[in-house]
């Protein structure tokens, strides 16, 4: 296909930055650890700054803008305050489990960005598995989550923690599906790759897919309207009620984090990552995942939260058959269509998109319209 | 293999963001279902009933204030009411057609929020209660300029209103009738179509017709059973009989009947301070009444329709300055009394929405 | 779940909160902006004014919280009675205004201002010169017209909302 | 406009159906007799005629000798209203029959005047207290608490 169009020399360029250098490639790791963990945390910051303000101007009223010019530093007032609380441990926590709990949620979500390229090569490890990494380091949060839950011996903390363990493994798959869509047509695993191969950007491929992709994905990261796991008008704040300080803040880290995360990966696999013109393409990268978040604050602002159970069917009944449809598909217009032609791909595509998302909404009810308890 | 499982109990309240107030339901869970639940209430509890038998009959009204804090001039015209039929007082027509004017913004006010935190309940993150404060803040500024403050009116006085209305109200008031209905449309189009909403409230906390009589509960929780049942037709106070309005009524009885009630009251209460305002008599707002009222010995109940349903006041009198008893009937607690029948059955999260639809005030519970 | 709408509910709800993203919002910033109370508010404490007050006491008669604290001797010479102290607790004050409503003489006010924070407790109970009027002690118009004529209209944000649009 | 009923008629035909049972037709009220206040109440709600399926409230207030329960029936159908009271004499210990198997919604309010008068009623599945807390003793509603 035309789409694969490999630019192997560009890959090449990372390889050969650092062997000149003493410490070899220690040097690049050293390098894109420090650019990762300031992007996120600058970003993370971005993120909260976007939403309280965002929100704030959709809630008709102005949101933080006390701290610094316009608020900007508003998140790092909220971050200085959260730093300076007292730790509070409750006493029958499980002492060791609830310590762990924020480093186990935290640490993956940072991983993840070390297979997202932030320009062509610029990467921290440009893994030929990628995409597949982020899958499963990602879903290593849910431990943690469910280990705060679980050590903090409260109530509603264990009742957030199973409903984030059963809503993660129910999203897990629709979301590994579509992502598989995506790999059947680039061919590769690599983001990198992926990136380099969306001369049109997949959300035009795979329209059905990047729908399915975005809600899976905002389940998976606790994102309105599926945060059910810190439910704040019924299990109060959920798996982190218990927590305060230092590994609070962790938590809220690792919440922003994870949202960046996935936005990050909307980016990449759907919205051509960092191609595009004039701008550099960093730029373009830190654009295309703000604007993915702006979609996210949106939905937070306007949707009430689903119920556990509906939670569950949506993946079950209404994620999981489309993804698997949308995967065969892929895979038929794959093999048969010619590779000059990715416009009647497109058609297709959003022709399909909308009639499968008709008929199932016609088909999908909760208890087929039954009331269910 | 067979999974051993125990329910257990969940205290949700008495801090909890979603009790409004101090209440706490000890709810029994198994896994997310509620096996079974009990209010525990009592947190706010003032005496209101005792202390209003040491004070005078004009002293109690700043009392009644305190009662549903969210209409507070509701009380006072129920409490008022009582004691003009106690009293056999006249009130001037003026003062009736200023009063019901009052309590029709008061009503807006209170549906509101009781509607603004019932979807702020189901998940819409503050967004649908951010838009109704701003309108209630329209009606609070309204209610601020006749009467002075923003929350406690103390606005009605027995024999008719405090003062007469300010130049700049009825202007006023006629903007916001006109803007109102645009503003109500708008929160039909954020959420009442809304397919999540749909899915968590319809068919949710279901009060059946017969057990809502017999549990009586009243206003919009017994309307939105669909019983048409409202004081204000069935034994017109004040002069609501020369009125037209409708009343809403549900189908079903679940969560969003109870929420589209409170929505359509909105609109009929627009027609009723419309024509309020259209034959609006001049006059004087307030008769000769003694400053210590000592009426006959006797007693009288004095009901409207409050925002949150019937609320009565059940004054015995002993001629003295003071009322020998003072029953308060809250439409806050006996509509409590259908919380265990809906909830049972549902999920903690229903439970939350089910409490938030009837839309209770703490104030008016305790007492 | 039904999605019998195909999701148009959503897609307008979306459309509302979109919209409000490039309103103006409605809040004030309180301290530097702040918007004129109403005529009648019964904010702040009581304003007594001394001149006019005869010591009858009705106030006191009318508390329903009992704040109002007032001694009075007698004075032969002039045939009337002479307020000694004036006290208000205005720390258990509810600011019904039922006093302003029943002084005979049009001695009390309610305060127009609504800061009233304090920093002691032992502040909180004012007497005699205290309750006099000053250019921060505003008498408030609440059963006083003649006081609301005077003072600033009212802002309301009724009409701010159609101003800015 | 809800019809306050005829008390005198009332009176009449419950007199009729439980003799000795009306104390007293008073101006606005029927002051039945305590025995047989379930019986009437139980007459007034199943009765075609009267049909009150509607308890709008119940109080009670202390007279020092007795205590005055007083209900308020009224009913939707046929909308009007009634006033029922009973008396119930001794402070140590008052008891009246519940009513919460004919109108669930006396159920709050039972408790409450159990938790603020300290009147019994027998065969109310949950009669604790319900605004003050479990240990307190007396009764603040009775004119002798202080």
């Amino acid at each position: 296909m035309t789409i694969l169009n490999f630019n192997l020399n560009s890959i090449q360029y990372w390889q050969t930055l650092p062997p000149d250098w003493p410490g070899e490639f220690w040097w690049h790791w050293l390098v894109f650890t420090v650019i990762i963990i300031g992007f996120v945390l600058l970003l993370v910051m971005g993120f909260i700054y976007i939403e309280r303000r965002g929100m704030g101007r959709m809630q008709a009223r102005l949101g933080p803008n006390r701290t610094g010019p316009f608020g900007l530093l508003q998140p790092v007032a909220d971050a200085i305050k959260i730093l300076l609380k007292e730790d509070i441990v409750p006493t029958k926590a499980d002492k060791l489990v609830h310590w762990l709990a924020p480093v186990i949620a935290f640490a993956p979500v940072l991983m993840v960005f070390a297979v997202v390229p932030f320009q062509n090569g610029a990467v921290l490890a440009d893994l030929n598995i990628g995409i597949l990494y982020v899958v499963a380091i990602s879903s290593v949060t849910t431990v943690g989550i469910f280990m705060a839950g679980w050590g903090s011996s409260n109530k509603y903390s264990l009742l957030g923690a199973m409903r984030s363990v059963a809503a993660v493994v129910s999203y897990e798959i629709p979301l590994v599906l579509t992502i598989a869509s995506v790999v059947l047509i680039v061919g590769s695993l690599s983001l990198n790759q992926i990136v380099l191969a969306q001369d049109i950007p997949f959300i035009l491929l795979q329209p059905l897919g990047f729908l399915l992709y975005f809600i899976a994905g905002c389940a998976e990261i606790n994102r309105s309207p599926f945060d059910l796991f810190e439910a704040d008008s019924e299990i109060v704040a959920g798996f982190h009620t218990e927590y305060s300080g230092m590994k609070f803040a962790l938590f809220y880290l690792a919440e922003y984090a994870e949202a960046l995360a996935i936005s990050a990966i909307i980016t990449t696999l759907f919205l051509a990552g960092w191609r595009g013109p004039l701008l550099p393409p960093w730029l373009w990268f830190t654009l295309k995942v703000i604007i993915v978040f702006f979609v996210m604050v949106w939905t937070r602002t306007t949707l009430p939260r689903v119920r556990i159970d509906q939670l569950m069917a949506l993946a079950w009944k209404f994620l999981l058959p489309l993804a698997l449809i949308n995967l065969l598909i892929t895979g038929i217009e794959v093999l048969t269509l010619p590779a000059a032609l990715p416009w009647v791909m497109i058609l297709a595509n959003f022709a399909i998109m909308v009639l499968l998302v008709l008929l199932w909404s016609k088909f999908f009810r909760l208890g087929g319209g039954r009331v269910e308890v | 293999m067979a999974l051993r499982t125990e329910p257990f109990v969940l205290n949700v309240g008495p801090v909890h963001p979603s009790t409004h107030g101090v209440f706490r339901m000890r709810a029994t869970l198994d896994g997310e279902v509620i096996v079974n639940i009990e209010p525990v209430f009592g947190y706010l509890h003032r005496g209101i009933e005792k202390l209003a038998e040491e004070r005078t009959y004009s002293g109690i009204i700043p009392l009644t204030d305190r009662l549903d804090y969210l209409a507070s001039m509701s009380n006072n015209l129920a409490y008022v009411l009582a004691v003009e039929k106690l009293a056999e007082i006249e009130v001037p027509e003026r003062a009736e057609y200023l009063r019901v004017i009052m309590v029709e913004l008061q009503r807006i006010a209170s549906h509101l929020i009781g509607v603004g935190s019932f979807l702020n309940d189901c998940g819409a993150f503050f967004t649908p209660f951010l838009y109704m404060f701003r309108e209630r803040e329209k009606v609070v500024d309204m209610l601020d300029m006749v009467s002075g403050q923003r929350l406690t009116y103390n606005y009605m006085r027995i024999g008719g209103v405090s003062q007469d209305i300010p130049d700049e109200f009825l202007p006023a008031l006629d903007k916001f009738l006109k803007q109102m209905p645009g503003f109500i449309d708008e929160y039909d189009q954020l959420l009442k179509e809304n397919e999540i909403l749909l899915a968590r409230a319809k068919g949710v906390g279901i009060l059946p017709k017969e057990l809502a009589i017999n549990i009586s509960a009243s206003g919009p929780v017994l309307r939105g059973s669909g019983v048409k049942w409202d004081i204000r037709k069935a034994d017109p106070y004040s002069v609501y009989d020369r009125f037209e309005f409708d009343i809403p009524t549900g189908t079903v009885g679940d969560c969003y009947d109870r929420y589209r009630v409170r929505v359509e009251e909105m609109r009929q209460s627009l027609r009723i301070i419309k024509q309020a305002m259209e034959q609006l008599p001049p006059g004087a707002v307030r008769s000769e009444v003694p400053h210590l009222l000592r009426p006959p010995v006797g007693e009288a109940y004095g009901h409207i329709e409050s925002p949150k349903g019937e609320l009565g006041f059940y004054l015995v009198s002993d001629n003295s300055i003071a009322p020998y008893r003072c029953h308060i009937r809250a439409p806050s607690l006996i509509n409590l009394t259908a919380l265990r029948d809906m909830m049972i059955g549902w999920k903690i999260a229903d439970a939350i929405i089910i409490f938030g639809s009837i839309d209770v005030c703490m104030g008016e519970i305790d007492r | 779940m039904k999605f019998e709408r195909y999701g148009i509910g959503i897609a307008k709800g979306l459309r509302v909160t979109i919209k409000h993203l490039f309103h103006h919002p409605v809040t004030v910033q309180y301290p530097e902006q702040r918007l004129n109370p109403s005529r009648r508010t019964r904010g702040n404490e009581l304003i007594w004014d001394r001149t006019k007050c005869t010591g009858c006491a009705t106030c006191a008669k009318t508390c329903p919280q009992g704040v109002i604290k007032i001694i009075t001797s007698v004075s032969t010479e002039e045939n009337k009675y002479v307020v000694e102290k004036f006290e208000v607790d205005t720390g258990y004050c509810i600011f019904c205004g039922l006093c302003v409503e029943a002084c005979p003489y049009e001695a009390l006010f309610m305060g127009y201002a609504y800061e009233r924070a304090k920093y002691r407790r032992g502040e909180l109970v004012q007497a005699n010169e205290m309750l006099g009027a000053s250019p921060e002690r505003r008498p408030s118009g609440y059963m006083h017209p003649e006081i609301a004529a005077q003072l600033p209209r009212q802002t309301l944000l009724l009409e701010r909302i159609t101003e800015e649009e | 406009m809800t019809l306050a009923l005829s008390v005198k008629e009332i009176a009449t035909k419950i007199e009729g159906q439980f003799p000795g049972s009306v104390v007293e037709p008073s101006q606005d009220s029927l002051v039945v007799d305590r025995e047989s206040l379930f019986e009437i109440t139980q007459f007034l709600k199943t009765s075609p005629e009267f049909d009150f399926d509607y308890l709008t409230g119940i109080t009670a207030v202390d007279y020092y000798d007795y205590f005055e329960v007083v209900y308020h029936l009224a009913s939707i159908k046929h909308n009007h209203s009634l006033i029922v009271k009973t008396r119930c004499y001794g402070r140590d210990n008052p008891t009246l029959p519940s009513m919460i198997s004919l109108w669930r919604g006396a159920d709050f309010q039972e408790r409450e005047i159990y938790d603020l008068m300290g009147i019994h009623f027998e065969g109310h599945p949950n009669l604790t207290r319900i605004v003050l807390w479990q240990g307190f003793e007396e009764h603040p509603l009775r004119k002798d608490y202080w």
